[in-house]
């Protein structure tokens, strides 16, 4: 079994880690962190992918390696957007988890401008 | 050499990650930013060690960047904990 | 000469080594947060300068022993920042412990 | 099929950049040219659409271009056939109309600038973008950046209110979403590894039936059926959709979610054509079944317009999934199969307009009565007479009753499920037709009513944004006079095995 | 191979402790730790420009973010005790888990052998593009909508972000809110580390043509010394409605789309670069989104305006 393959099986470890703890955490921010740790794992079985791929003295294939790249970026921009819709939410409710599905009486419509 | 270089990366991490013991620990903050503090350094070492090692030089660059956000990270700290103690006080 | 610089590396790199691990036993077995804190700067400033110290003996450009060494002082920074601000916030009881 | 531009091919690219400009643009300027950046982009972006279609049309050949020149699998290349063609128009109407709708209710105010109009009309825009990047890519990770694009512009739209409970809601979708994006990516690296490329049409011809792919398919369905509020993934969708504006629920329930519906299609009938797995496709047709009969239950069973809605969005989700047992045909080239398919895209299509109809006049009817009680709505279809008339022509359409789009789909699935022998899919269509009748009823039977105290408006409703709203609903009509059988022009640019039928 | 061996298990552990940690702050620097492992794993994987952009984006920026979202939600954390679903859904998840972890390893067994890879197509490209590191050349030419695409969805949710600001405070100042008597030391060490940290970010967004680096690992350094100032109250955060701001945030995405356009004319296709003049057509587009990924990232983490006025 080469290296690679070692990360590889420790990306899937990551995926199934990152996905229990996004289900089963009720604490908002845990599940952004799990989600991040899932989105980790993603990465990484890619880069495995990436260093399978090496060849004509590259040290992996630079199409998977730039995707990744590509993929962190975005996560971050996913994080942050959750992170301050969290924040927002715990600024009007005091809360940061999810009640069940409850929908107040109110109107659906008053966001008029 | 290689070999060697390989080895010692490989020690500083182990006995770093025995600190990680003090972030499971805790018990308080001024630990676990501790703990961080010396895992991020250990990692910058080892980083700089596999640079050498497995002849990436570029690992030097991102020892460079990690002991540079390492900074970063520790301030966002130490004000973030300031600053969660004063709101409940 | 070869040889040489090889040796003084394996020396250097041991020693950080070394320091790596006082810092770790020190952190794990003294009492008080400010011993602890004590301990975690030798390992910092120490371990690292010395493996750094160690690769410099190999570094062949001088760009790259300049980036060695800026990640040392890098390092060193960020330890003394984390320190100061630890030992200040341990003093008010502003931080748990 | 070679992998090169075709002429015309730079209309895509124009498709895709025209909104981008103005998302920047609208920023740039900002306050009240927002707005007026919107209204300068529609006519040209329409303009393209219909090109695209009408180019499509005429060469009976699909479009296609290679980005920067770049032939995958190396460079990204983006596709157009008669199924993008077909939905970029419905998405360029549909999001005219909306911007309309949304005029005054959107208006920036002279002096300073406000934050939800800058928000709303360059959202309009980037949702618009991220749309056509799905209809048209062509590449699996160019998607999914297109889908991420989507869900940035889309969950923004829910919170725009900025409720503590439209908080909550876009904090579940964009959960939901950004679960769906990272299965959906898992999949995608698996057939990176296994074929080495992630271009559909070279994966098409790479592809073969192995345990790697029946994962990557697996999970990239699953992540999509997240975003596509399939049941059991519905939770999300109705406090988002019957949380957001008016204008913002038209186009989440009518657009948002079909983009996730037609990345499976794409998945399952493009990546890779003709290969058995009818297992699966009951799987997916079960859960339709079980969207259709839940859905309009719970519907009945609300007490906010709004609401009842949004779960009516539930169970016509479930319709777009029977499609999936009755067109995979692993023994290619039944007619019926195609028959299916083109009902599935159909009902796609009718339900855009017919809900987009429905949740504007939802808004109209909550922007007059201050509330969307159901309730409450006694009398309001003598106030509001072009809206609730507006709202009935959709439900039509919900129903599955002639003349209407959502006719014309469902007789296409009923014909598909009866020639293909799986009669128990035919109950479902029709116990889910009977079922929007009544929720549809409920509401028209109380707004047609007479009130018990007479009935107060606190504003009202000018006679052209009503008469908008029942333009849009009269579209899903419209869509009723499609000639009721397989179309050719859906065909265009589809592998082999599924169009064979038709020749 | 024992290296990576328990380089891997070291991961593993810090990925559950962020998963088991009862305090969530404990949980963070859990994550912060893992990014920082994960970044290792990219230099044996051959893969540096990955790393740099894991060390600066996936544990340095996200770390930050993270670790000041679990500092300001402190007060929660008693709320949530209780909430934790039932002893057997958890035993259904976690089956649930190790189904997906134990599947996707098996699956990925059997990959085939030997691996396909575009290495070769990238490599025999790449003389087109006037680059000498194949991962910018995908990033900046193969792949460039890709790309361009990824600087809108920055930008999108970067509107998402401030999107959720309370109507009154449209057009004032975003959070961190830092006190004005801010520790000396932090001011000292950002007076000090900000000059170094641009050239730094400098220097890796440079050499990012020919070596492992570039836009995005620059970016997100300079966007972390400009966090830094702020946090340290040197320089305050911008008003989300000045002028100067929305030009730095779209002039980026501007000029990308605007040389891609030029495209259809200097080279027949969106996106394409004359051959010539590849490289400094690419270096003209990465300038300008480099000024506006940092501008983006920065505000990102700055969140959504709070303040009415300066202090």
């Amino acid at each position: 079994m080469s290296g690679a393959m070692l990360y590889g099986f420790c990306s899937t470890v990551l995926v199934g880690l990152g996905l229990y703890g996004l289900i089963v955490h009720p604490e908002l921010l845990r599940k952004i962190l799990a989600f991040n740790l899932v989105g980790g794992g993603v990465f990484l079985l890619f880069g495995v992918i990436a260093r399978r791929g090496a060849a004509i003295g590259f040290g992996g294939d630079p199409v998977p390696q730039a995707l990744v790249i590509t993929g962190l970026v975005v996560a971050f921009a996913a994080t942050a957007l959750a992170v301050a819709l969290l924040l927002r939410l715990f600024q009007e409710t005091g809360r940061a988890i999810l009640q069940s599905d409850k929908l107040t009486d109110a109107p659906s419509d008053n966001s008029q401008p | 050499m290689a070999d060697f270089l390989l080895a010692a990366a490989g020690f500083v991490l182990a006995t770093v990650a025995l600190g990680l013991v003090r972030i499971l620990r805790g018990p308080g903050d001024a630990d676990r930013i501790m703990a961080a503090q010396l895992l991020g350094t250990g990692g910058i070492a080892a980083l700089v060690l596999l640079a050498e090692a497995n002849g990436v030089p570029a690992a030097v660059d991102v020892a460079l960047v990690l002991a540079l956000l390492a900074a970063f990270v520790s301030v966002a700290f130490v004000e973030s904990v300031a600053r969660s103690t004063a709101d409940r006080t | 000469m070869n040889l040489v610089f090889d040796v003084l590396t394996v020396l250097a790199v041991c020693a950080g080594a070394f320091f790596f691990l006082a810092g770790t036993i020190g952190l794990l077995r003294f009492p008080d947060a400010l011993s602890r804190l004590h301990a975690l700067t030798k390992a910092d400033n120490l371990g690292l300068g010395l493996i750094v110290l160690g690769l410099l003996f190999q570094a062949e450009e001088l760009f790259v022993a300049l980036k060695l060494i800026g990640v040392w002082l890098l390092g060193l920074l960020a330890a003394a920042t984390v320190t100061q601000l630890i030992a200040r916030a341990i003093q008010p009881a502003g931080l748990r412990d | 099929m070679t992998n090169s531009t075709t002429a015309g091919g730079f209309l895509l690219v124009l498709a895709i950049v025209l909104p981008v400009v103005g998302v920047l643009l609208s920023l740039a300027l900002g306050g009240r040219q927002a707005q007026r950046v919107a209204f300068v982009v529609m006519p040209f972006e329409l303009a393209v659409a219909v090109a695209i279609a009408a180019r499509i049309w005429r060469t009976h050949e699909m479009l296609q271009y290679s980005v920067g020149g770049w032939i995958p699998p190396l460079g990204v290349a983006f596709r157009a056939d008669g199924l993008s063609a077909v939905m970029i128009v419905t998405s360029a109407l549909l999001i005219c109309g909306i911007g309309l709708f949304a005029r005054t209710q959107f208006a920036a105010p002279r002096g300073a600038e406000t934050r939800a109009p800058l928000m709303f009309w360059t959202l309009l825009l980037a949702v618009w973008g991220a749309l056509n990047v799905v209809f048209i890519g062509g590449d699996l990770f160019n998607l999914y950046v297109a889908l991420e694009l989507l869900t940035f512009a889309a969950v923004p739209l829910v919170s725009l209110g900025g409720r503590a409970e439209t908080l909550a809601a876009a904090f579940r979708y964009l959960l939901f979403a950004l679960l769906g994006s990272i299965l959906y990516l898992l999949g995608a690296v698996l057939l990176y590894g296994a074929y080495g490329t992630l271009d559909i049409v070279l994966l098409s011809g790479r592809i073969h039936a192995q345990p790697v792919t029946w994962a990557a398919i697996s999970l990239m369905t699953a992540g999509l059926l997240a975003k596509a509020a399939l049941y059991p993934f519905h939770l999300w969708l109705p406090p988002a959709h019957a949380g957001a504006p008016a204008p913002a629920s038209a186009l989440l329930s009518g657009l948002v979610v079909k983009a996730p519906f037609f990345l499976v299609v794409r998945l399952w009938f493009d990546v890779m054509p003709g290969m058995p797995e009818r297992a699966a496709a009951q799987v997916l047709g079960i859960l339709g079944a079980t969207a259709i009969i839940f859905g309009s239950v719970v519907a009945l069973r609300q007490a906010r317009l709004k609401l009842l809605i949004a779960y009516s969005t539930v169970a016509q989700i479930g319709y777009l999934f029977l499609m999936f047992p009755l067109a995979i045909r692993p023994e290619a080239g039944h007619p019926w199969s195609t028959a299916a398919w083109t009902g599935g895209i159909l009902q796609a299509v009718s339900h855009a307009f017919a809900k987009a109809a429905m949740f504007m006049a939802a808004g109209l009817i909550a922007e007059a009565l201050g509330h969307d009680r159901i309730a409450g709505l006694s009398g309001i279809g003598r106030a509001l007479p072009i809206t609730v008339f507006a709202f009935g022509l959709g439900g039509l359409s919900l129903m599955g009753l002639p003349p209407s789009g959502g006719f014309v789909a469902k007789a296409m699935l009923l014909t598909g499920a009866v020639a293909e022998g799986q009669w128990w899919w035919a109950l479902v269509v029709l116990a889910g037709g009977l079922l929007a009748g009544g929720y549809v009823f409920l509401v028209l039977l109380r707004a047609l009513g007479d009130p018990i105290e007479p009935l107060r408006l606190i504003t009202s409703v000018s006679r052209g944004r009503q008469a908008l709203v029942a333009v849009v609903a009269l579209c899903a009509v419209l869509l009723g006079f499609v000639p009721l059988r397989p179309s050719e022009f859906l065909q265009i640019g589809r592998p082999d095995t599924v169009a064979v039928g038709l020749r | 191979m024992a290296f990576d061996a328990g380089l891997a298990v070291l991961v593993l552990g810090v990925a559950s402790w962020t998963i088991a940690a009862r305090d969530t702050f404990a949980a963070v620097v859990g994550f912060v730790a893992y990014g920082l492992l994960l970044a290792l794993i990219w230099v044996r994987l051959a893969a540096p420009d990955v790393a740099l952009t894991e060390a600066a984006i996936g544990s340095g920026l996200t770390g930050g973010l993270l670790l000041g979202a679990s500092a300001r939600l402190r007060r929660t954390e008693s709320l949530a005790v209780g909430e934790k679903p039932a002893a057997a859904l958890r035993a259904a998840t976690i089956g649930l888990c190790i189904l997906v972890s134990a599947g996707l390893a098996a699956i990925i067994l059997l990959l085939p052998e030997p691996a396909p890879t575009l290495a070769a197509l990238a490599a025999a490209n790449l003389v087109a593009t006037g680059l000498g590191n194949p991962v910018t050349a995908v990033l900046m030419a193969y792949r460039a909508i890709d790309t361009l695409l990824e600087v809108v969805v920055l930008l999108l949710s970067l509107l998402g972000v401030w999107s959720l600001t309370p109507d009154h405070l449209w057009g004032s100042l975003p959070s961190p809110h830092y006190r004005a008597d801010s520790y000396e030391t932090v001011t000292f060490v950002t007076q000090l580390l900000a000059p170094i940290g641009i050239l730094v970010g400098i220097h890796i967004f440079w050499i990012g043509s020919v070596a492992p680096g570039g836009e995005f690992q620059g970016a997100t350094i300079l966007a972390a010394m400009w966090i830094l100032t702020m946090l340290s109250g040197l320089v305050d955060a911008p008003a989300v409605n000045r002028r100067w701001l929305r030009l730095l945030l779209i002039i980026g995405p501007v000029v990308f789309a605007a040389i891609g356009l030029a495209g259809f004319a200097m080279a027949g296709a969106f996106l394409a670069y004359p051959t010539n003049h590849a490289k400094l057509l690419i270096l003209i587009i990465e300038v300008p989104v480099t000024l506006s990924v940092a501008a983006m990232l920065t505000l990102l983490v700055a969140g959504p305006p709070e303040r009415s006025s300066h202090r």
